[in-house]
């Protein structure tokens, strides 16, 4: 019987799952950072981590970090380079995997962060950052949502961040983690993988705007261990990425 | 500076803002400015909310504390306080148009955004043949700023700059820029930047002026000097939701200070000794000696 | 290492020429190598001399403290010991096929050399068209080597290698290299390099092998390390002027010796103590506390 | 009277003279590099010295270097930087003023240093390093000969360094400094405008393989000030660049 977990903890462990040892990794901030040091402490002792400001860590940083350019990501980094250094690495293939989060999602893996119609009166969103360009250059890319209707959406007013689309010689979404389940994306499917426990089949095709393929042989997601939830509570003391709602950007 | 300029900040993305050059560019009244850079946290927000800008080329407005950046939103959803251009960028796409500039290109080519809506009738990007038979890439214009302002750790007189920590796009943008104007936390002696030519990051030929600024960038951080000063980009995040809210701060923060030493005075000394860097955590020694 | 591979060395221009490396790949007796580096200063025409090389793609291939290298002149004029292809750059042309390989990217654009002769019918160079309309442009293919070779001062057990003093065009070559092996003064823990991460030229996922060979760089110079040996270029510049010269040196200092540390032996205790770095000019403090 | 000097040091203080103050100037080794020097000591104080190696000084090197790369040219710099930037500062136009050699000159101010059959068999020579980049880039260029015959060729076997070209958008060689004198290239003229002492027209034209426009009023060199002498031999008190025949590069 393991411990009491929120469901942000339990995608925390599922983003650390897509980590593989050796890797570099596009790390972005939040649940993949969490994610990323949760990795490192236990299956993948030796992989890398990029941040887009040029930022280069083998470890996580030592204290909390609110966002990638706090000091403590800088102090004992193994690199601080450019912006356009960790760019390039990119767009030469040397990235196995990225994180990025979107506000809205489509069939293909498509993400949207610009802005949307789909409350009636169009919305501004803050846009791309680097998440256009993790989505186009990495070897794979894992997203990260919040599974509600209004983000699950057949048709996207705006492409921030490209999926899976004709043409594409490589890359693209290999794997979505919601607050619902963790889903396959690869070669341009949408499937579960696998469904948070006490979530329903019904639950995901209702938060779904689109037809989303889901097995009856469908797993629950993997529950943390305790030594998980001990890297992510140490990580987070506050549970201020892992105890409420995610946040824009 | 003057009415009109594109300036571009923030280069380093959430470190060392110039938040005294963009609160004086407030106070000013400055008109029409573009500005320019990747992501510029809440410093874009506030110049949009006080209207002096009257266009955006970067690749995210918002605050990254808090996600929107509810100025921005006003301007492009509402035209409030007035209506702004935005050109939109990712992170690398800017990056690129800046390089471009510095390396003294008309453009650089890349892969990055195709398939996606930014690149697509794009101003500034196009789609380009590789002349070399590959696949088919995308032509990203040069970019070239009027001004770039730094903030950066130590500067001589003429402007040879010492920067460490996080760069992000500083460099490209000094670079690219017709004018650069550093603020730095100490002017030193040449023989200190001398005695590191590799941490030399802005040579000072290409620097316009240098301002000694101490606190300059807070409430964003800056290594080894000063810790980020969360509470202000959760406060500013609050209460700029509405053009009620953001007019009062922005009279309490910005145009009912004369200067950047009130704007300290006024944080007060306990938060400045909280923010201030005391440790020390030096770089490894590196011998320069013939 | 194996025959055939390209390989780029002398990034740095004439300092930390990983002269131990070029030594040790004539002694294994390769074959078919292609070097690729700016100047090379006397390296290339040593390796050239023994019959290692098929191909140079190079600015300049020489003696920097004498002007020809009469290995290389050999090699074209006369074959002798065996002809090579030459792909003739500039600096600029051969740091921007460097550059556009570390970018991932099939070329780069540039206006350096036109209205000159290295441009025209080059293998690596077009004329293109500025799609913005602007003047015409060239074209320089990307180069992608299979091994880079890089003398640095220090560098942890991942292959972060710190490196200070001249640059040149190694981290362009580090970047687009398919390996990267470093050669260093001494490998350092981990928290040496964590100590100054902008220092970091080089991050250790790049980095294939790390070899520790204080001296390696000798008789080139190494900021901080190493003083340049003089003598040793204007030694190998005179008896090089004939394959009957230039066969017993090579000989004497490179086939006849096992290992670097042999070469160091043979010059003799008082020459390295005349050579080896014993003042101290330490690069200002930076801190980094967080 | 001043006192004796030898021709390069003539040379060294003509190619001082074609800095002028607060210039960013791309150096060379050997004459302009004391030639920077002497300006820097005397009526440039503010100009500012790049080396095609990334290094960028605004005094000279404390010790005498053989190379541009030398430690001594290092310690105390103002700026390391790569290769590329220097080389991208060139192509964007900041650079003023940047000094060539070469092994052979025409009348457009080409330079070859990469091949020649003017000895009849074809001599391969060392090639570019940045100077045809610096012909290309820099605003204007000061070039720097041995004045020999089988040197100033009307057609040269190869270009390098390209000078004034039909075309040609910006910068080309402004001013040629020789053995035996000073002359104008601007704008594709080829004229003297100064012989050193002791020089006659004949001589000039008789060391030159191509028509040169001497007028019967070009001036006479000025000679080396006894403090312009001191700098230069405080700088190269063995007289290896001053008291020699230039050599290679």
């Amino acid at each position: 019987m393991t411990e009491p977990y929120t469901r942000r903890e339990l995608m925390v462990v599922a983003a650390g799952r897509e980590i593989h040892d050796h890797e570099v990794v596009f790390v972005g901030m939040r649940l993949p950072l969490l994610g990323f040091g949760l990795a490192k402490a236990t299956h993948a002792p030796d992989a890398v981590g990029l941040f887009e400001n040029g930022v280069i860590r083998d470890r996580p940083a030592e204290a909390f970090i609110y966002t990638m350019g706090d000091p403590p990501n800088i102090a004992g980094a193994i690199a601080c380079l450019g912006l356009m250094d960790v760019m390039c690495l990119l767009q030469q293939g040397r990235v196995d995997v990225g994180f990025i989060g979107g506000a809205e999602i489509d069939p293909l893996g498509n993400l949207n962060t610009t802005r949307t119609a789909a409350g009636g009166a169009t919305v501004r969103l803050p846009g791309s950052g680097g998440g256009g360009d993790i989505a186009s250059l990495a070897r794979r890319t894992v997203l990260i949502m919040e599974h509600e209707p209004r983000r699950f959406r057949q048709q996207l007013d705006y492409v921030t961040s490209p999926g899976h689309f004709h043409g594409r010689r490589s890359g693209g979404p290999s794997t979505l983690i919601t607050t619902l389940g963790v889903f396959d994306l690869s070669d341009g499917r949408f499937r579960a993988a696998s469904l948070h426990p006490g979530i329903t089949r019904d639950a995901v095709r209702n938060a779904t705007g689109f037809p989303v393929a889901i097995d009856d042989s469908v797993p629950v997601t993997r529950a943390p261990t305790a030594d998980e939830l001990a890297y992510i509570r140490h990580a987070d003391p506050l549970g201020f990425w892992t105890g409420e709602p995610m946040k824009g950007r | 500076m003057h009415d009109g300029d594109s300036v571009a900040l923030g280069l380093a993305l959430e470190s060392g803002i110039p938040f005294a050059a963009v609160h004086e560019m407030i106070r000013q009244g400055r008109k029409d400015l573009t500005l320019i850079g990747p992501i510029s946290d809440m410093a874009f927000d506030q110049m949009i909310a006080a209207g002096v800008v009257a266009r955006i080329i970067a690749a995210w407005v918002g605050n990254v504390a808090g996600g929107s950046g509810y100025g921005f939103r006003r301007a492009v959803e509402d035209g409030v306080p007035r209506s702004i251009e935005v050109e939109d960028h990712s992170n690398f796409t800017v990056g690129l148009a800046l390089t471009a500039a510095a390396m003294g290109l008309p453009y650089l080519p890349t892969r990055t955004g195709i398939g996606g809506d930014i690149v697509k009738n794009h101003s500034r990007i196009r789609p380009i043949d590789d002349p070399f038979g590959g696949a088919p890439l995308l032509a990203v214009g040069a970019l070239r700023p009027d001004v770039a302002i730094i903030h950066v750790q130590r500067a001589d007189e003429d402007g040879n700059a010492h920067l460490w920590g996080n760069l992000g796009l500083t460099v490209e943008a000094a670079y690219a820029a017709r004018r650069t104007i550093l603020v730095c936390e100490e002017i030193v002696p040449k023989d200190v930047i001398r005695s590191d030519p590799n941490r030399t990051q802005i040579p000072g030929f290409l620097t316009t002026a240098v301002v000694e600024e101490p606190g300059g960038a807070l409430p964003s951080s800056l290594q080894g000097y000063w810790r980020r000063d969360f509470e202000p980009f959760l406060e500013y995040h609050r209460v700029s939701r509405t053009r009620e809210g953001v007019e009062p701060w922005l009279r309490r923060w910005v145009l009912e200070i004369p200067d950047r030493a009130t704007y300290l005075d006024r944080l007060g000394e306990s938060a400045l000794e909280r923010l201030r860097v005391r440790d020390q955590r030096l770089a490894a020694p590196a011998n320069f000696a013939p």
